[in-house]
């Protein structure tokens, strides 16, 4: 059992996924010989031949129009999205074609597609290659968003979306592609697709992530434990539908809850989960919800990033205002 | 391409033999007089309230019943909202396709039974759909084509060109089915393009064909020869098929404001049904007897249409939370419950 | 001085926008001869000539990137898409584009574009002509939002919009093309383009709307005032940004916030005002902000829009709810 | 269209006139040589650290310096992140294009002073930019033109597609110039296309034009030809530079995962610089001394290039929040805010 990155754990749930059901199709812009140009499909095109891992035209539209179509088929395609920011392109067959095409056939097509875009930023790049677009998909009636924040949870993650006969954006932290996690690939159950999970039990305050931030609110606890304080980390894993219960069951007990991710605040999972979390544990919340995100702002050239993304200073710094009120 | 010249003379075309029975090129006038009739009846009914739209078919009776009886079981449809003709010839029922129309469901028949998805209003939203389809009868092994209709204008969007780009690289077994009707809405031809759009296909690698699309003889056997070729593995066709929408766009809109009644007149002479009646009657291939009977087969459908739409119940206010997910969704699942509890007070209420 | 229905005044808005400034384009599909599909801009054609009322292709991408390709020549489009759900092909051009072209220059090049959408249900039209794809718009950072709710407003905003240096998404509540209003076009001073106000005072529970629930809030203040309850009734206006202060200023005093929108309620406008006066008015509130949307489903066929659009009886319920805590 | 064959003899083509002094042939040669001396560098930077990612032209210096040099003050460019090669025949300063890909700057000269937008990095975003700009040009009576360039790949987007309509339709002088260097990133042309890409321009109703991308006395005619045309009103053009990306698509990919020694060793072989540098020979345009000062100025250029990288200094935290609207935002200015007094508390610390 050696440690595995969170690239690799995909690579090896797709690999499963396409072993499984012949219908499994993956698809995008160099997906096939290159294996991507993060390597999640690296050696699929080799073992599973081209009519299953298929280069496509330059296209995002393209790609997500043909996978409605091939799905409509009975096919299981899994799209790639090269990188957040070209996800946009493909906003239309994802919003009004994707999302409704079971709703408007009253059930008689389903869509189990699957479209993985690396999200969000950390690694340094060009504009349009850190995004964070999750609130304009969670937004969409229709569609279910995930986002694993470890190998474990991506292994299994990608291979319980490819099985769920909806569509599932899958948005992968890119920046942990590189984490490394010891776990026995196909031993033990999966936790839900949709369910919450507690990464670290506290007292005095929730810190709420996923994906990426996941790990910024560990560091964040742990440096709070230092300070005397306890934090519980939640790594939400999906965002829509949000797993509120096991956040609330939280909130209920430490009366205090610090949201973090990238994207930009202003209608982003923040809002929502203050919301119905102040709705549902009106009584108990000592503290507003506070946000730690990204800013309202387009994404900065690379040599800002690090002031523009949410991080332990930022995070401890909420918890601190929390425990203030 | 033209088998029928305007006042019905048939013409001879050695690359497009069509060899039909009299009582085939009968059939083909009956379905374009009924859905002639089942369309003005929908305009009716929308007059009267009982439809909240509805985007008539007038003029392109032959484009669309042509390409329909060209297909086969093998075969599916993805079509614009306009294209009742074509799923009357893919056996979809006629009062099935005025829920669409009248409010009640966005989707009115089942796609799988009928070979033919259900309407698409996104302009050229579903091009990519019928690509991605065919990609899948290619891996299947299957020996259908899928054929996907769109109008002048969806040319111009960027996912019907994605499509050709798709169909081409992949050689996918579609025959792209343009209807020119001369109109989007109330812009022409020229705000779309400069040359006849037959010729885009020939930039994306494939071949194009003009059509005369108020020739049903000739959508017939062109469609018939695209499809042969798609299925056959030779990869995309576009087909041009040059009509005109007698109509206004939909009920709701006023063709007067943009087009000159010079124009319509110019387009009545050149009527479809009109031209393949003038056919078989020169040819005498039908009789008197035939007409009056197709007349009131007609007024029997349309009977049949005003009383079904009428009776056609409005769905359970529920049915906003149904088949939007496969599986269970926990905010949707809340959403219902409050939801018909909520409703559930005022049923009470006296 | 006559009643103007909201769909006049854009009109006379949009023809004074034209008179004043000759680098001000109209661009749509069938904004010309037409006068578009709500006749918004009958007659400008004719009085303005083809290349300032431009008939386009049949492509919103296309609109929207030739204004854009406009903005940077020194022009000032003034877009229309047709319906709401017909935005999300131009999506990447108004997401990447159009709202990222003055950061990514550093502000030398300015993008003073209007994309009018007219927007929301209540017509009884077919698919995809009855959405309200605002929380797209307002999560997105370099775009402004507004809607007007009365014909005086539409006939000011439209005319602020075209003035303002920033893209502005100018979004037209279709069922209230028809509502009329008497005032003297061109008299007085307008509100700023993003402050609320306040349309109707009240004490006991503050009811927020926008656009088209504008109406219905207050339609509710009436009822409820009827059962003893002083309802105040905030029309936003805009969307981004929020003008919060107005909002928080009104619950400081009722202590209760009720959000009415259209659009599905998940990460909808409804939870950023959730979250933002939760925080602001943390030791006011009585009761957790509640909010009464669109459910969060695609929105269905029209004999089913009354169950789906907030209504009356909804808003008043959610009155009773939060004067219940 | 070739004017130097593969061995630098020079062709005669009657349509394509080009009487250029023995001076402004070895200026081309020149601008190649630096334009690839300093692409050289930048891929050094980045292998220092100094720079975030870098994108080649290596092997499309003809293609771009050829385009680039037909272009006037008249003109205005749209273009990818490769172009360095324009962007230097524009004025830019090429340390100034380095903070792009430094990650100091998402746009780092101005492009109204350059003639040129920023580098685009959503492919075939800007080509609707450039029709609209072209649009504007055109209601101002300006005598200019756009070049819109953009790779083999980007022809598949749909946007690049519907600024072929919108060009075609308004007949806006524009021209396309498209660099067919063979690849994207790791696909080959066949999986954008079946048949070459100048066509496609045709199906639209505009002329199309293939030229050896290569050759940088063609690129040269072939561009000042097609501005001519875009500018005399008569619409736009598509060219097709055939060429190809020598080096991997960026710093950050491994093209010996995907093609052979064998195609570069090909392609090597019809080098673009090495080329027009055995017709200079040949012709005695240029003598031993001239090649030993553009190296050397070559030199020079790179020293400068890498110490004004090295000095270009981070911007400060705050930008963050510049720029992003004109005018006043309740929002932003309050974040602005925030971060301020946040970073100040750290700043104080000892
Ligand atoms: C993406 C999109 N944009 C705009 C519309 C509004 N609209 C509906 S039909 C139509 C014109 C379509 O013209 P054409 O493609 O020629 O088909 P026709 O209606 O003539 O059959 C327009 C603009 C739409 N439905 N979808
Ligand atoms: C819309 C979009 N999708 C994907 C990408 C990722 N990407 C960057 S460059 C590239 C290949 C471009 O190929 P081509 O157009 O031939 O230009 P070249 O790089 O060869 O100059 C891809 C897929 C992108 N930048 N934008
Ligand atoms: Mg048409
Ligand atoms: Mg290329």
């Amino acid at each position: 059992m050696a440690a595995t990155t969170l690239a690799q754990a995909l690579n090896l749930g797709l690999r499963k996924a396409l072993e499984g059901d012949r219908k499994v199709l993956v698809m995008g812009e160099d997906v096939g010989r290159l294996g991507g140009v993060f390597r999640i499909t690296d050696g699929l095109h080799k073992d599973f031949g081209e009519d299953r891992v298929v280069d496509t035209p330059l296209a995002e539209s393209g790609i997500v129009g043909t996978a409605v179509g091939l799905a409509f088929r009975g096919y299981r395609p899994v799209c790639e999205i090269q990188f957040d920011g070209f996800a946009y392109p493909a906003f239309d067959q994802i919003v009004s074609q994707l999302a409704k095409i079971r709703t408007r056939t009253r059930g008689r097509v389903t869509m189990p597609v699957v479209v993985r875009i690396p999200y969000g930023g950390g690694i340094g790049a060009v504009e349009h290659h850190s995004e964070s677009p999750e609130a304009y998909f969670a937004h969409t009636a229709g569609l279910r968003v995930v986002s694993p924040a470890s190998p474990a949870d991506a292994y299994w993650m990608i291979q319980q979306s490819v099985a769920c006969d909806d569509p599932v954006i899958f948005l992968e932290p890119k920046r942990r592609y590189w984490d490394r996690e010891e776990f026995e690939p196909g031993a033990g159950a999966p936790l839900a697709l949709h369910a919450a999970r507690v990464a670290r039990p506290g007292r005095d305050v929730t810190l709420v992530g996923y994906g990426p931030t996941v790990r910024v609110c560990l560091d964040a606890a742990a440096a709070a434990a230092q300070e005397g304080h306890s934090a519980e980390v939640i790594d939400l894993r999906s965002l829509s539908p949000l797993d509120t219960d096991t956040v609330a069951r939280s909130v209920a007990r430490t009366g205090r809850l610090v949201v973090v991710h990238e994207a930009p605040g202003f209608l982003g999972p923040g809002a929502e989960l203050a919301a119905s979390i102040g709705e549902r544990c009106f009584y108990s919340l000592q503290a507003p919800t506070l946000r730690v995100t990204g800013y309202d702002t387009p994404y900065p050239p690379s040599r800002l990033e690090n002031a523009y993304l949410p991080d332990l200073e930022r995070v401890l710094d909420a918890v601190h205002h929390s425990l203030a009120y | 391409m033209r088998l029928l010249d305007a006042e019905g003379h048939r013409v001879e075309d050695p690359r497009w033999a069509l060899d039909l029975s009299a009582e085939e090129e009968r059939s083909l006038y009956r379905d374009m007089v009924l859905v002639r009739r089942f369309d003005a009846e929908a305009t009716t009914l929308q007059r009267q309230g009982e439809l909240g739209l509805w985007a008539s078919l007038l003029g392109q009776e032959a484009a669309q019943i042509g390409a329909g009886r060209a297909l086969d079981l093998r075969d599916f449809v993805f079509s614009s909202y306009r294209e009742h003709g074509i799923a009357w010839c893919r056996g979809v029922d006629p009062v099935g396709m005025l829920g669409f129309w009248r409010g009640t469901a966005h989707g009115c028949w089942d796609p799988y039974h009928a070979g033919m998805a259900n309407y698409q209003v996104v302009v050229g939203g579903h091009a990519l759909h019928g690509v991605g389809y065919a990609l899948g009868m290619q891996r299947d092994g299957a020996d259908g084509a899928v054929l996907v209709c769109f109008g002048d204008g969806a040319t111009s969007q960027g996912d019907v060109n994605e499509a050709f780009t798709f169909a081409s690289v992949y050689g996918a077994p579609v025959v792209f089915y343009c209807q020119n009707n001369q109109w989007a809405i109330s812009e022409p031809l020229e705000r779309q393009t400069r040359v006849p759009l037959y010729r885009r296909a020939l930039g994306f690698g494939f071949p194009g064909i003009q059509v005369d699309g108020n020739d049903v003889l000739a959508c017939l056997a062109v469609a018939r020869g695209a499809l042969e070729h798609a299925r056959s593995g030779a990869g995309p066709v576009l087909i041009e098929a040059v009509t005109y929408r007698m109509a206004p766009h939909t009920t709701s809109d006023d063709a007067t404001r943009y087009r000159s009644a010079d124009e319509a007149e110019e387009w009545a002479a050149k009527d479809p049904v009109a031209r393949m009646r003038a056919y078989l009657e020169r040819t005498g291939r039908a009789d008197a007897g035939f007409f009056k009977e197709v007349d009131e087969e007609a007024e029997t459908l349309a009977l049949r249409v005003r009383g079904g739409c009428r009776a056609m119940p409005d769905p359970p206010p529920t049915a906003i939370f149904d088949h939007v997910y496969a599986g269970p969704h926990t905010l949707l699942d809340a959403q219902r419950e409050e939801f018909t509890a909520f409703q559930a007070q005022f049923e009470d209420a006296p």
